[in-house]
């Protein structure tokens, strides 16, 4: 096992990992930028450096920096935790190359599964089910209108780079398929650097769903069932739960089957996500592989009792897995709640001071946050607050309780979406578990 | 930076001929112009001293002091995280020594990241006056090396 | 950094003899330049009154408008939880109107609680000139029931 | 099920109470003296009376108060949380008059549990054992002297009345018994107003475990395990666990059936505990029966998955239990640490505004609590500021997260006993669960 671990992140997710270090004797060193010299990561972890000024790009994600600091310090490992460096081959390699052990994949398979194209590709190889598309990157707008008249209309454009919905394009008409090419083109080189785009069917108001897996460096991989994740607001997610109401015992094994064959198949190792489409007549296509710890891993935790992040070190620091497939449980319910700072109903992004907070507590309420009353929320990093979790029996026992956590949540300030939330809980289809990827555009 | 901050400043500036004030930290940037100090240290009611004493941050008091050796004196700080070292290799003499004489661009240290040797240059023209970290020991972002008294 | 953040500092300013002020933090940058101190020094005073007004609390608030009118108007207040009755029965007169005259240790009312009828009397000599409850209804320890007039 | 419920306290208790009515989709009532204007449950509730000035014996304890707002407020049942009314049997006779319902147990039983004497003589009639003792009230020195002799020295001279510690005294030799004697009665009519005591045989270092136990209003009960609570100073509890270190599943067994005889054999109705020692030698006897909420239920609550507050509820309103005794596990191990505003050294209470906030959070980690940041701890009631309970698979785990959960909690303002619940986790005794009723007086 490590004695130090450099943590290369902020807010609650660095704040969770400073957790797990503890929990299990290991010594932690944070790093800071200059805006977050009074956040919580900062002050909870055993030693904090300096590393650069607000920016991200001259800080957390300042490679050399992050190195750098490893060395100087004796940090023999580092939790990259979501964001960031995450899913950056490029740190991962530099990081084995200096000896240190990065906890996640290897930048080889990270490198595989950043690129959608080249993880479509494995995918159908491994006989993972994909929805029908181009099968390569696509380079002008003939071969793909060749494409899309094969798959049928409507289809959607997708940057090979992508993610974050950003680069993609629906094309419902061969008319509008040339200038959506070249957008979801020009859009792709501004987000990604890169312009390749291609083509898959388009599914109509899909689920999405995806499957915890967790593979040590012995060849062992399980998953640890779905999450439901599909309440979305322009491609981010803001509410998740497992299990998901659409999910069976059968489904959840066809799809977690699918993922360990996925994870196997490409020598995958620490814990990841296979995401799906789950489409009406639930059948399910990858849609990709995040190989990361996600933001929503505590709902998993809580109907598993698994620690998905003390997992994540146990298996850098070469243990073997102790938890076997048929041994994994689903018991009870899990709501997460993404509380963030903007204004509920423009969505516009709320920094400022936190001058009064009260947070919910009691009986199967988790709450991983890194405010506090006093805090200020700075511009220059995500707006997430704090995700508010509730554990419960029942699906309905789990929203009745997240209710009353809702509304006990008190913050002065600052605006979030805490109102957005208390809607959802009280809405019908919602409450009878009928979400697809479009439930918060009708909602809102 | 706050009004705290700025009323501990004022006061000290109150008790100097200093008609123009400007402070660059971590936390900001602060400048200040003062009309007719003679007058207006008449008009000063005493209490107002007391008031504005009340716990002046630690930074502050720390600037104080520096101030007090007038604003002369800049201080280099290191621009990356890394192990701080005074000469190009252990043989090697040091760049610069206390009271040695600078130029802006002179290097006045190397900063060691990823095996990576980084020359810091001064900014400043100027003489030495502090050391403030160890040969071989590790510096986070924006810390200071050294303090220089500029010249005039 | 809000407007209430500058008027701090702006009344600050009013009482030095700065007349040219920056400031740059993470949260932004503000510079002020002042006219005439003097002139400004005059006007003060109805200035810091809006100042000061900024937001009062609602209790204050309450208070405030009670202080209104002028200290001679005393509250009777409700020494127990229970129903508020105006009469000792539902056909009988009331025991005190808007206007009457009371003296201290006169029945003002009844609060029924767990069955039992407890009457309320004042400790004032006055005229009363709010009835704050309807009759019938709930009220809390503590709640205002009557406001009178003190006798002078 | 009852429309809207009154809660009767204040503090964590009452904002716990207020947090299962809302799960359960009841309206709360809260009562508060003109202290509590600010307090939490103040403002947590759907409506709030108030009851009467600061102090309690006219606001808290202030029965007519009580009854009148329930009446006027239209509230169908009362909570009374633990202290206070909680154990008072002529408010539950009130209730019972007024027709409103008392959550909890009759006030007949009540009174027979309230009574030291009658309770142990209850115990012996039903076999469940006791420590040798006077078999009754003693009213005379010669009395007592032929008892103590028989029942063999030292003995303990205890209040028929009492509780908490007071009147009891310890005597070792014949010489000493008489005047013992008289200061215990005269503590115990200047504490109860009760004169009376008994003598039992004393015990040497024993533990202090409790038995949950769960009866319906229909002739159902059950127990829900044990916990540990010998950690004391001056017989208030500071830190308890469940399951005890060292209870094994028999032991438990035997405890467990002793506890329900006594509650069948009483026609006990709804949760109580039932307080035994355990001896050296692995013996154990009856001490006194609580007849409410224990403050420590949340250990309980996650081992078990039960919840306490909505069983007393459910029970309240005529439901019948739907958990049988042979479907009751204990899963992990769980450490409740109370947290209390006074001196870590000289425990001299220490109320005051609290200036900084930083509560614990993440897996694991439960919070019960009625502070936030800016509250002003008042020197009228106790001083429990929180109760932070873990929850982990292992015991060693447990500690593990309690200690991070214990260093982050950041509060200033006021002083807390944080400091001495840090000094017990790093404890090699406490570590080896070798803990006593001794075990803080050694300690500190």
């Amino acid at each position: 096992m490590f004695n130090k671990i450099l943590i290369a992140n902020r807010g609650e997710i660095a704040v969770r990992i400073i957790r797990a270090c503890k929990e299990m004797g290991l010594r932690t060193l944070a790093v800071y930028s200059v805006a977050d010299k009074e956040a919580l990561h900062t002050r909870l972890a055993d030693g904090a450096i300096c590393i650069g000024p607000a920016k991200s790009s001259d800080s957390y994600l300042n490679i050399t920096s992050l190195i750098s600091s490893m060395e100087v310090a004796d940090a023999e490992a580092v939790h990259p935790g979501y964001g960031f460096l995450a899913e950056n081959a490029g740190f991962a390699e530099a990081c084995e190359k200096c000896g240190i052990k990065f906890i996640g994949p290897t930048s080889s398979t990270m490198r595989m599964m950043g690129n959608k194209v080249q993880a479509k590709k494995i995918a159908e190889e491994l006989k993972v089910p994909v929805l029908p598309w181009s099968n390569k990157g696509l380079s002008d707008e003939k071969e793909a209108l060749e494409v899309a008249k094969k798959i049928g209309f409507p289809v959607l454009i997708k940057a090979s780079a992508g993610g974050g919905g950003r680069g993609m394009k629906l094309v419902h008409t061969q008319a509008s398929l040339a200038s959506a090419f070249n957008m979801a083109k020009m859009e792709a080189v501004s987000a990604f650097g890169d312009g390749e785009v291609f083509i898959e069917r388009f599914c109509e108001l899909p689920r999405h769903i995806e499957i915890q897996v967790v593979a040590d460096e012995h060849g062992n991989v399980i998953h640890l069932g779905e999450r439901e994740c599909s309440i979305q607001r322009r491609h981010q997610k803001i509410l998740e739960e497992s299990p998901s109401p659409q999910v069976d015992a059968r489904l959840r094994q066809k799809m977690g089957d699918a993922a360990v064959k996925l994870a196997k198949g490409i020598g995958y190792t620490n814990v990841g996500t296979v995401e799906f489409l789950l489409d009406k007549n639930r059948n399910f296509y990858f849609m990709e592989m995040n190989t990361r710890i996600q933001v929503e891993h505590p709902v998993t935790e809580l109907v598993t009792g698994v620690d998905l992040v003390k997992e994540q070190i146990r298996i850098a620091s070469g243990q073997k897995l102790t938890l076997k497939q048929k041994n994994v449980t689903m018991i009870g319910h899990s709501i997460e709640c993404r509380i963030n700072a903007e204004d509920p109903k423009t969505f516009v992004p709320s920094p400022g001071k936190i001058t009064e907070l009260s947070l919910p507590g009691g009986p199967g309420v988790r709450i991983d946050t890194a405010i506090y009353c006093g805090y200020t929320v700075t511009p220059y990093y995500d707006n997430l607050l704090a995700k508010l979790v509730v554990y419960a029996e029942t699906r309905a026992d789990a929203i009745a309780r997240m209710t009353r956590a809702l509304e006990e949540f008190h913050i002065a300030g600052i605006k979030t979406n805490i109102p957005l939330h208390l809607k959802i809980m009280k809405d019908h289809d919602f409450i009878a578990g009928k979400t697809d990827i479009d439930f918060l555009s009708r909602f809102t | 930076m706050d009004i705290k901050d700025i009323k501990a400043i004022y006061k000290f500036l109150r008790e100097t001929d200093i008609v123009e004030f400007e402070l660059e930290g971590e936390n900001g940037k602060i400048r200040l112009k003062r009309g007719n100090a003679s007058v207006i240290r008449e008009v000063t009611p005493v209490v107002e001293f007391a008031d504005s004493a009340a716990q002046p941050p630690r930074e502050v008091k720390k600037e104080e002091a520096e101030k007090a050796k007038p604003e002369n004196i800049k201080i280099v700080t290191s621009p990356m995280v890394g192990t701080f070292y005074r000469s190009p290799s252990p043989e090697a003499a040091a760049f610069v020594e206390m009271g040695s004489i600078v130029k802006s661009g002179q290097t006045m240290c190397i900063i060691e990241a990823m095996k990576l040797m980084n020359e810091v240059e001064s900014e400043f023209n100027g003489k030495v006056v502090s050391i403030l970290v160890e040969n071989g020991q590790p510096v986070e972002y924006g810390e200071p090396l050294f303090h220089i008294e500029v010249s005039k």
